[in-house]
C-alpha cells in the first residue's frame, strides 16, 4: 500500500487476496500445470482459429475503414485470447453482455461477421444477430452501462431457476464508472449467476491505467462487492477459458457472481479514429507483441505436433475466403430505406409520429 | 363502487398486475416490508415473496438498468424511484438504453418496463423531494411518459403501462397520493395510453393541465364560470405521445387555451403544447395560448413552494386575460 | 486577422482563459496528452501542467461532481464530456448541484463551472455520438446552456462562459469542429452570453436556429433569396437564458418564423420560442410558427443520420409555406 | 467468504486486510489502551457536553415537527458519537460534507441551531452558515451525491497546496451508489486530501445493511479505490475521533485518503415521517441502546471520577435553555418574501427571468 497504513496495533477482524492465473508462458511453454480440458486437441484448434479468424477479420475491417467502406471501427489486436477464451467458455443457453472490443465473443457465438461489418456501417440490422443466440445484448458504446443489464439479466435467469449465466464484458477504463460498481455490489447481495469480466488493456484510450485507479489489480475491485475477483493472464487463451469456466460453473451452481480481470494489452489504435502514437512509446507497443496471444497458443500447438506450417497456410487461406465473402455480402446489403427509423421505436408506432415516418417516405400528409 | 386514494389505487393496480403476470416484478428502495415511503407497494412483498417485491441497494442508477436487463430477458419489471429528484441517475439508462433497446436490435430484443415515481411539490418534504422535470423525459424518443389525476386513471393507467411493450415512466402526483379519493373497481381494466381525458366541456377557453395541477386547474374553472365562462378543463394524462387530436379539436371550439403545469416554464412541456397549437392552429386562435407554470427558479423548499406552484387564482387571472383578448 | 476552425478557437479560448486565470483548470477523459478526442485541448496539458490540464477516470458523474467541488473552493473547472450521448450521468449533478449551489446556500458557494460537450451529428460517427438534447439542459434553472455557430463566437462565449460566476454548458458542434473556419483574433475579449446573432437581415421571414444547424438554415437563406423571399437569420447562441427581444424583434418585422434544430421535434428547445412567440407575438404573425426538427425517433447511426438532420430543402420548404401562408 | 473460492492452487499475488477500532467498551470500561489525547479531561468533558446537547437538540426538533412547527426532520438519536468525534477531530480550515443526519458536526463547527432549524423548516437561509465555517457544504439530501464535490474540494486544496482535508460523511445505504465508488477512486488515483466516512448505522431506511450488500464489513469498499479502510466503533466517540484524527492526519501530510466504516445504530426512525416498528423489531433496537454513546462516555467519565451527578443536571439545564433559545430564535425569523426565491439563481439575474421575479412581487409588469 502506497500511503501510511492504518493503524498496526488494531485487530485484524477480515483478510482479502488475489490470486493470478496463467497456463502458458509468452514462449508457449508451460508456465504452470495444464487443465484438463487441454488434452482435448480440438478444442485447442478451434480456440486457435477462432483467434486467426478474428485478426484477419478485425483486418479487413480496417482496411473497408480506410477506403471509405467502413464506419469508425475498434479492433482488438492482441486481446483476441480473451474474446475467444470467454465465448468458448460459456453455454449457448448464456447471455453475453458484450463491450465493443469484443468481436472476437460475437463470431464464436455465431453472429455472421457481416452483421458485425453492418453494425460498423452504421446500420441497426447489424445487431440483430439473424443467426447467434437471439438473447446476447449487442455492443454496448456507453462504457460500462451494461453491468446493470447483466445484473438485471442474471436477477432475471435466478428468479426463473434457469440454469443460465450472464456474462458481461468491459474495459478496465469501464471499472472507474458507478454502473459497474453498483451492477456487481447487487450481483453480490443477490449471489446472481452472473460474471464479470474486465478487460485490462492497460489504456482507456490515452488514459494509462494508473490514471484510472490506484488499485495494484482490477481484481480487488470486486471485495468491495462482496465476492471473489482473480487476475487472468488474458493474452493466454488457456487461462481465460479456464478461469471463465469456473466462474460460468461456480454461478450456474448457485454460488453467486465471479469478477475476472483478464491482464492483455491494445496492440492497435483505440479505433480508427484514434492514433496511439500520441500517447505511447513504440518501444512499448513492441515489447507487448512478444506476449500475444495467437504466436504463443501456436507455439505451444506447434511444440506438441498439433499444428504445422500447413496448417497454417490453409487456415489463413480459409479465413480470407470467410473474411472475403463475408465483406462482399456486406457490402451487397441493400441499403435501409430512411422511414424505416421508425419502424422499431416502438412495437406499434403510435399516430403522433406517424405523420413523420410518412414525410420521410415521401408520402405527404393530405 | 369503492373509494380509493391515489395510492390505494396504484396499489391495487400493481397486485393485480402482479397477480395475472408472474413476469411482473416490483423493486426499488424500501418497496418491500416497508411499503414504500408512500405506502404504494404495502402488502405487495408478503403477498408475492420478496423475489418478485424486491429492495434493491440504494442506487438508482441500477434501479432503471436493473429493469433494462430484466425486461430485455422478458420480466416486466415495474421500479421505483422514490423521488423524482432521484430520478436524474436513471437517465443514461432511459436515453441511451431503455427507449432504444428495440429500435438498436431491430425488434430483437424490447425493453416492457415501468419506472413508476411521485412527481412534484406540495407536501412540504425536504430540497430535493419536490422535482417535476417531466419535459425532460417527454424529450425521449422511444418512451412513453403518464401521469395519471386521479385513483381511478392511476389505476387504468398504470395497468396499461405495465402490460405496454415499451418502457415507460408512470409520475405520481405525490400531493394527490392521500388527498385525491375516487372511485376505482379493481377490474383489470387498463386505459388507452395516448388519450386525454375532457373533465368539463366547456365552450369559451380550454384548459389543459396534468397531475395535481388538473386540481387548481379545475378550481380556476369553478371561478371562472361564476363569471360566465365555460371553461373546457382537459387532464392530457399521457404527455409522450400526447393526444393532439383531443387538445386542438377543443381550441378548435374555444379558440383560446391556457396550458398550467408545475415545472419550471422554459423548456416546460407546456412549451410542446404551445408550440403545436401555434403551429396547427393558427387560424382558430382568438387570443395567443399562454402558460401558467412554475417559475424559471429553482422549485423552494416548503416555505415558499406554493408561491412557486400556480395558484387558482394566476390560473384564473391568466384565463380572464385570455377571454378578454381580441 | 488569423483564420481558425472551430476546434482551433475553442483551443485558444482555452488557453486564454488557463493564462489569465491560475484557477482554470481543465478536466476530462482524454484532455491531457491526447488533447482530447477530437484535439480541442491539445498542447494545454504541455503548456500549463497535468495538475491543471487533467485526465480524469472514465466516469462522467464524476467529472461533472468534481468541478461541482472544485468551484465551490473557487476554481474555474472547465470539464470535458467526450461527447453530448455521455451527459446524462452529469444530469444528476447538473440538476441537484452545480445549479442549484448558489441558491440553496443562499450565495454563500457558488459554482463558477463550465461543462463542455461536443453536440450534434452528421461526422458518420458510432452509436450515441449523435446526441443533441439541449432541451433538457435548457429547462434547469440556474444554468446557462451556449452553443457557438462559428470561431469567433466559439473564442467570444468560450471565455464568456468560463469568466461567468455560475455554471455553463457549453455545447460544440461536432460537425463544424473543422468544417467551420473563420477569423478569430485572440485578444481576450469576450461575448454577451445574453444576445443572439442576426446573421442576415432581412423582411420576409425569420429563420432561427443554432449550433451545426445555422449551415443548412443559411443556405435555405439563400435558396429563398432566389425565389426573392427575404429571409433574416438569426443564430440563438444562447439557449438559456435566451434573447427573446432580438427574436421578438424580427418576428414583429417579418410576421413570419420557421425555428430549425437538429433535436427531436417533440420537447425540444424550438418549442420553448414557438410557445414564447405565439404567447408574446401573436398580433404580429402572418402565418404558424414552424419547427423543422430531427423526427420523434432515435437519431439514427451513421447510415440514415444525413435523412434525420433537417435539409436545406426542408427548411426553405416549409419557409416557402409559411411565407404563402394567408 | 460465502462463495466457492477462486482456484486455490493459483498463487496469490495481493493481500489486503481491515481492522477495526473500539477503546471504550458499552459499559464504559476500556476495551484496550486509550489513545493518548484522552487525557485531556477538557477535550473528552467537551465531546460528551457536545453529543448530549445534539440529543437535546433533536429532541426539541422533533417536537417542533409533531407540533407542525417544523419540517421532516432527521434525528441521530444513538449516532452523536459519529458526528461529534468527526467534526472534533477537524481543524476549522478543513472542509466538511455532511450528510443529512450530521447536525452533530454542524453544531460543533458552530453552525447556529436555529439555522439547523430553519433549514428543516424548508427555508434556504438555513444554509448560510453565518457563524459557521464558511466553506463548509449544506446537508446533502440525494444521497452519495456530495462525495465527487469532496473529491473535487480535495483536488483544489491539493492544487493549491493548502494543508487542508475534506471530510465526506454519508450512510451506508450511500455505499451503494456509483457516486461514493468514482469519487473515492479518483481521491486514490491522486492521492487527495480526503476522508471518506460511511456511517453505518445498519439501516438505509427500512433496507438491512445486508440488503445493502454481500460485504462483510464496509470498509473494505475501499480497497476497490486503491486506499485503506477501517472499521471503527461508532458508538465509542473516543474511537470516531481518534481514527478520524489520525485519517486526517495522513491525508494531511501527503499520504492520501482514508476511508472509515463507523459502525453504530440508529435508535430513532429515519426521519420524523418514518416509522421504524413497520421494519425492524422493538427488541433489536432495544439491543442497541445498551450501546448507545452517551451513556458509554458517561460511564467511564463518572468512573475517573470526571462527572458527577451535579455537573449532569446542570449540563442538561443548560442544553435544555440552548435549546429552548434557539427555537425561539427560529420561530421568531422573520419569513422569506415569495419573490427572494430568485435572489440567488445567478450571480446578476438574467433579464428574461427578471419579469418573473416582479409578478411575484406583485409588481406588474408595463
Ligand atoms: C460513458 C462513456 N464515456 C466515454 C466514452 C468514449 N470512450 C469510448 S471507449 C473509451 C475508453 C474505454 O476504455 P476501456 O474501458 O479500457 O476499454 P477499451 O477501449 O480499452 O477496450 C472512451 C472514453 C464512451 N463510449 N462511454
Ligand atoms: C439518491 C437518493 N435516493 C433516495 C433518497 C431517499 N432516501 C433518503 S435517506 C435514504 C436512506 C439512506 O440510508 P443511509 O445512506 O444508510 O443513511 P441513513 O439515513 O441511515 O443515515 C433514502 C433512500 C435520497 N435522499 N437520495
Ligand atoms: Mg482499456
Ligand atoms: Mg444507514
Amino acid at each position: 500500500m502506497a500511503s501510511r497504513r492504518v493503524n498496526q496495533d488494531l485487530p485484524v477482524i477480515a483478510r482479502f487476496e488475489v490470486r493470478h492465473r496463467n497456463y502458458l508462458a509468452p514462449d508457449g511453454s508451460i508456465a504452470r500445470p495444464l487443465p484438463a480440458f487441454t488434452s482435448d486437441a480440438k478444442l485447442l484448434i478451434a480456440l486457435y482459429r477462432s483467434m486467426v479468424f478474428v485478426r484477419l477479420f478485425d483486418r479487413k475491417a480496417v482496411a473497408l475503414q480506410r477506403t471509405g467502406r467502413l464506419g469508425t471501427y475498434a479492433v482488438s489486436l492482441g486481446q483476441e485470447a480473451v474474446s475467444v477464451g470467454i465465448a468458448s467458455a460459456m453455454r449457448e443457453e448464456d447471455v453475453l453482455l458484450p463491450s465493443y472490443r469484443d468481436n472476437g465473443a460475437l463470431l464464436w457465438r455465431g453472429v455472421k461477421p457481416e452483421e458485425i461489418l453492418l453494425f460498423w456501417s452504421g446500420d441497426e440490422r447489424g445487431n440483430r444477430f439473424s443467426s447467434g443466440p437471439a438473447h446476447d445484448f449487442p455492443f454496448c458504446v456507453p462504457v460500462g452501462s451494461q453491468a446493470p443489464h447483466a445484473a438485471g439479466v442474471a436477477y432475471a435467469l435466478k428468479l426463473r431457476k434457469e440454469p443460465r449465466v450472464a456474462v458481461c464484458l468491459f474495459g478496465d477504463g469501464a471499472t472507474s464508472k458507478g454502473d459497474v460498481y453498483e451492477a456487481m455490489n447487487f450481483a453480490g447481495v443477490h449471489k446472481l449467476p452472473a460474471v464479470f469480466i474486465a478487460t485490462n488493456n492497460q489504456w482507456a484510450i490515452s488514459v494509462p491505467l494508473r490514471l484510472q485507479t490506484a488499485c495494484e489489480t482490477l481484481a480487488q475491485k470486486a471485495i468491495a462487492a462482496g465476492f471473489a475477483g482473480e487476475q487472468v493472464d488474458g493474452s493466454d487463451v488457456v487461462a481465460m477459458h479456464a478461469a471463465t469456466e469456473e466462474a460460468i460453473a461456480a454461478a450456474r451452481d448457485g454460488e453467486g457472481p465471479r469478477f475476472i480481470e483478464a491482464v492483455t494489452y491494445r496492440l492497435g489504435d483505440h479505433t480508427t479514429s484514434d492514433d496511439a502514437s500520441r500517447y505511447r512509446s513504440v518501444d512499448e507497443v513492441q515489447a507487448h507483441w512478444k506476449e500475444e496471444p495467437i504466436a504463443r497458443l501456436r507455439a505451444y500447438l506447434v511444440s506438441r505436433k498439433m499444428w504445422s506450417k500447413a496448417d497454417e497456410e490453409q487456415l489463413a487461406a480459409e479465413c480470407h475466403e470467410r473474411v472475403e465473402q463475408a465483406a462482399e455480402r456486406y457490402l451487397a446489403t441493400a441499403p435501409r430505406r430512411p422511414e424505416t427509423m421508425f419502424d422499431h421505436l416502438y412495437a406499434e408506432l403510435p399516430e403522433a409520429y406517424a405523420s413523420q415516418r410518412r414525410e420521410l417516405a415521401g408520402e405527404h400528409d393530405a | 363502487m369503492p373509494e380509493a386514494t391515489l395510492v390505494e389505487a396504484i396499489n391495487l393496480a400493481l397486485g393485480r398486475a402482479m397477480e395475472e403476470d408472474p413476469d411482473v416484478v416490483v423493486l426499488g428502495e424500501d418497496v418491500g416490508i416497508n411499503g414504500g415511503v408512500f405506502r404504494v407497494t404495502a402488502g405487495l412483498q408478503k403477498r408475492f415473496g420478496a423475489e418478485r417485491v424486491l429492495d434493491t441497494p440504494l442506487a438508482e442508477l441500477l434501479i432503471s438498468g436493473l429493469c433494462v436487463g430484466m425486461a430485455a430477458q422478458g420480466l416486466k419489471p415495474v421500479g421505483e424511484i422514490q423521488f423524482m429528484g432521484f430520478i436524474y441517475p436513471c437517465l443514461d439508462q432511459l436515453v441511451n438504453h431503455a427507449s432504444r433497446l428495440r429500435n438498436r436490435t431491430q425488434g430483437r430484443l424490447t425493453c416492457p418496463m415501468v419506472l413508476r415515481t411521485p412527481h412534484g411539490a406540495g407536501i412540504r418534504a425536504p430540497e430535493h423531494h419536490s422535482e417535476s422535470t417531466e419535459a425532460m423525459l417527454a424529450h425521449i424518443p422511444g418512451l412513453r411518459v403518464v401521469i395519471p389525476s386521479s385513483p381511478a386513471r392511476a389505476y387504468g393507467l398504470l395497468l396499461a403501462a405495465i402490460r405496454d411493450p415499451d418502457p415507460v415512466v408512470f409520475l405520481e402526483p405525490t400531493r394527490l397520493y392521500r388527498a385525491a379519493k375516487g372511485e376505482v373497481e379493481d377490474n383489470g381494466e387498463s386505459m388507452p395510453l395516448d388519450r386525454a381525458f375532457v373533465m368539463r366541456a366547456g365552450r369559451d377557453i380550454t384548459l389543459v393541465s396534468w397531475g395535481a395541477m388538473l386540481k387548481e386547474t379545475t378550481a380556476a374553472a369553478d371561478t371562472l364560470a361564476s363569471d360566465g365562462i365555460a371553461a373546457e378543463v382537459i387532464d392530457l394524462a399521457t404527455l409522450k405521445p400526447y393526444d393532439e387530436s383531443t387538445l386542438l379539436g377543443s381550441i378548435a371550439k374555444t379558440g383560446r387555451c391556457v396550458i398550467v403545469h408545475e415545472a419550471a416554464r422554459t423548456s416546460g412541456f407546456g412549451a410542446e403544447i404551445a408550440a403545436d397549437i401555434a403551429e396547427r392552429s393558427l387560424p382558430s386562435l382568438l387570443a395567443p395560448v399562454t402558460r401558467v407554470t412554475g417559475y424559471d427558479t429553482v422549485i423552494p423548499m416548503a416555505r415558499l413552494e406554493q408561491y412557486y406552484m400556480p395558484s387558482v387564482e394566476r390560473i384564473a387571472t391568466a384565463a380572464r386575460k385570455v377571454c378578454q383578448f381580441s
